[in-house]
């Protein structure tokens, strides 16, 4: 049986390797991200010639000059791909990591910002992933803005969120607004619509979330779960069970 | 430099300190912290750099802490800081945003010595509105170029865990070079080790190249498993289990009444 | 990434290219230049990090270079750079000169990705009336405070020449980590190494600390002894008479074919 | 007999340990400054708490930042003494390291202007030396200025020249003007005069330079010949002759 995180996996890893967007020759991912570092592993051991930088691990930090090193070189240019999400997300694809409520979350407090502010503006591709697809973490619009989905003109900045991978479905962003790209199995146009608090372009019908294949899960399961163990641990039991990969 | 005990490591931090800390995993000073509480400290405004965890939560349940400027606030898998929400919600905490790479530009600014630094990005994000100190202007090699300029920061005491330090005030903090920045850009720099190193750090090739001189360090005390609940580079792994026991017994008083009891006030490191 | 021979390294680097090069005793990429005098490379620009040596006069006598960025150009004890002085007196080289925390500042603002980066001090020298890229403006967090602004430089290719390389383009410094903010500033970096390293220089915590990443990284030769006549690190040092000979063969041109023939076309390395 | 080079070793010496100065707890002596570097030693052997950081030293490099850090260091305010000299050095305390003639050496070029730019505005004092003594070397106007000796009011610097060591003299420095403090044996205030380009101020009566005493002179063939032997051969062997301390 396909586990839904498995899903989001592959659609992510499909995004990824979409022939359409710029190349991903290096991609970084944050701290607590299993399913996009799964999908990253998941290109490369599928044979796509990529660097991957994993933030937090243990063993084989790829930063020799310290925590400042992924933002020189994402200042660079030299990272092509990074994830992102948001306590809230809009239609702008603002991102909100900050709280709700007042300035700085007198409502509910989100974490804090990280790098966001910086790596959404300065990394030609940002793939948005929120598992949590609801109505109250896909706003109108977002309490207050950690980084900026748009810019005004002049502003400098080298590429937008490319897609919004969610447990409900997949949005396209064109720079602008989101278009629904396919929907997860379960899911409808109509259910999807009804737990978005945004507005965004769908088509008249709606796509299906491709399964993994075959191939994809046997090295999700394989050498990707080996992979992964080390640095979420708790992720691959979930997901995965308790033996080891 | 002569090494001093933990406890008077920790009495040379005064009241209402600006004090720079590493978080979970990037050498924090945890057994420092746990020291600060016992010798009383208040009034602490942090620096989360860039972001903070488990010691910044610890500090703030204790009372110590005025003000926190950080990127974050995240401690451990599930990333709840039950004493920095509580301490926020109660109005007795003053929070100052940030994002990373700010944090690190601001120290990088006073490192060199110079009043501000440019940061690319940020345009656009709330934080800019919420920080009078941080300025946007027109890039003056190019028309119609916003770009952020930031103003230099400069610690009063930067405060972390090393691997070793020798007779010199010399401290070896691996690959983890952000620890340099910290002390470069800090007045003072307060550091706990594991251990003594004999001989002096810059007389090894491989050794020197992770080492802070001495010159900026301004005293060093012995803290075995100073890191703890953290993990150190290579020397020992973070103990999630205790991490998870932290997030549990923090998100009542009661229950960071019996941590702090059981792990820091009557604990001797 | 796979190593390749040193003539291939030499090949990469285009007629014209902005090369970016640390001096004597800063890893300096002595063989790599003399396979470029034998590549018979052209117009080159070359920029000293910060200042400029054997390397550079070298290149300058053999035709290779077109101009010259630099903080200053001094080779040996006696300081004497006779190929530079020649070729300035002759109006054949293009000499823009800087003062080396400039340069390190023009690099580390590329590194950083940002436009330009101010620094302190310089006001009142007449560098800056000769260096039209560079401009004061009033410091924005202050008034009546004048400052320099630099702009960004990222240099076409660096190269030096480093400790040893893995399989990954990892390559090992040591403490020098101004070859780091070379590398990070720069769009290609060939690096030529005394020997390969067995296994991942990211896999141990010691080396890794000296370690520039091969993210930087383009390719990689060996070179063994390939600093010399400049030293290198712990594992060799300076050959003193070698470079008073240069520097006396140097003064003149039948002197300066001679070192040529006899150190540089007809060898081999 | 004392030799000049141990004369001008402990005028040196005799100005970093000034009273009157800002404290020097934190030395640099920068590349090919053998008689700067002997006087930091014979003060800190003499008893003296300093720290010194010797650039291009072989062994025991005192910076693990690279060749960037001497200049952060001093951006910090971390060091207290430095020492510049100048192919020209005017009036004002200008240094021209870069050449005379037209831009940028047309005449004869120096090496350089190395870090003098910076580091003479950002360091409290800076002691200059520079052993020939000529109208060619001190003259009224440099031809270019590498280094400014003075600043428009407004300009941030921490401090100017403190004094210059020649092979004739001594000069104070008020931050203006240079003033005549002592001549070395066998020179007279007219002696200097009219070897000086530049004009100064001078006391009625000029004050002989000391020699160096037998305590500091034992320290000097000793423990400090011993320090410099490897960083200066060439020095040491003409100074202090070709036996090993």
């Amino acid at each position: 049986m396909i586990q839904p995180e498995e899903r989001l996996i592959a659609a992510i890893a499909r995004l990824i390797l979409d022939p359409a967007a710029p190349p991903a020759r290096h991609i970084a991912v944050g701290a607590a991200s299993a399913i996009p570092a799964a999908a990253c592993w998941l290109v490369k051991l599928g044979g796509l010639d990529v660097r991957l930088s994993l933030l937090h691990l243990q063993r084989k930090n790829p930063f020799t000059e310290g925590t400042r090193e992924l933002f020189d070189l994402a200042g660079q240019g030299r990272i092509d791909l990074f994830f992102l999400g948001g306590g809230q997300i809009d239609g702008q694809a603002n991102l909100n990591l900050i709280g709700t409520g007042d300035w700085p979350g007198t409502g509910a407090r989100f974490p804090g910002s990280f790098g966001s502010a910086f790596m959404y503006l300065t990394v030609p591709r940002t793939i948005l992933f929120r598992e949590e697809h609801s109505r109250r973490v896909l706003v109108p619009k977002v309490d207050h803005i950690s980084a900026a989905g748009v810019s005004a003109p002049g502003v400098v900045r080298r590429g937008t969120a490319q897609a919004l991978v969610t447990g409900r479905c997949v949005f396209g962003f064109d720079g602008a607004r989101f278009r629904l790209a396919s929907v997860h199995p379960g899911e409808t146009a109509d259910s999807v619509r009804a737990e978005t608090g945004f507005d965004y372009d769908a088509p008249a019908e709606a796509a299906q979330t491709p399964d993994p294949s075959p191939a994809q899960l046997a090295l999700l399961r394989g050498p990707v779960h080996a992979r992964m163990a080390a640095t979420y641990p708790a992720f691959c039991r979930r997901v995965w069970g308790e033996n080891a990969a | 430099m002569a090494f001093v005990a933990l406890a008077d490591l920790a009495a040379r931090v005064p009241d209402g300190a600006l004090l720079a800390i590493p978080p979970d995993n990037s050498l924090t000073p945890a057994a420092f912290a746990r020291a600060l509480v016992r010798r009383g400290v208040r009034g602490l405004r942090l620096l989360g750099v860039p972001v903070s965890g488990y010691v910044c939560d610890l500090l703030i349940g204790a009372g110590c802490v005025a003000s926190l400027q950080t990127s974050a606030v995240s401690i451990g898998e599930t990333g709840l800081a039950p004493r920095f929400a509580r301490a926020l919600a109660a109005g007795t905490l003053q929070v100052t945003d940030a994002t990373c790479p700010a944090i690190h530009t601001m120290l990088q600014a006073a490192e060199k010595g110079v009043p501000f630094m440019p940061l690319r990005g940020v345009l656009g994000s709330d934080l800019i509105a919420h920080r009078p100190d941080w300025k946007v202007v027109e890039n003056p090699f190019a028309s119609g170029d916003p770009i952020l300029l930031l103003p230099a920061l400069s610690p009063e005491v930067a405060a972390f865990h090393a691997v070793c330090a020798d007779d010199e005030g010399n401290v070896y903090v691996g690959r983890r070079r952000e620890l340099a920045t910290i002390a470069h850009a800090s007045q003072r720099t307060l550091v706990t080790v594991e251990r003594h190193f004999p001989g002096s750090l810059l007389d090894d090739e491989r050794m020197a190249a992770g080492t802070i001189s001495g010159v900026y360090i301004e005293a060093v005390a012995r803290a075995p498993r100073g890191a703890w609940p953290s993990g150190l580079l290579d020397e020992y792994e973070a103990d999630a289990a205790h991490l998870t026991e932290y997030s549990k017994l923090a998100r009542s008083d009661t229950g960071f009444a019996d941590y702090l009891a059981r792990y820091v006030t009557d604990a001797v490191a």
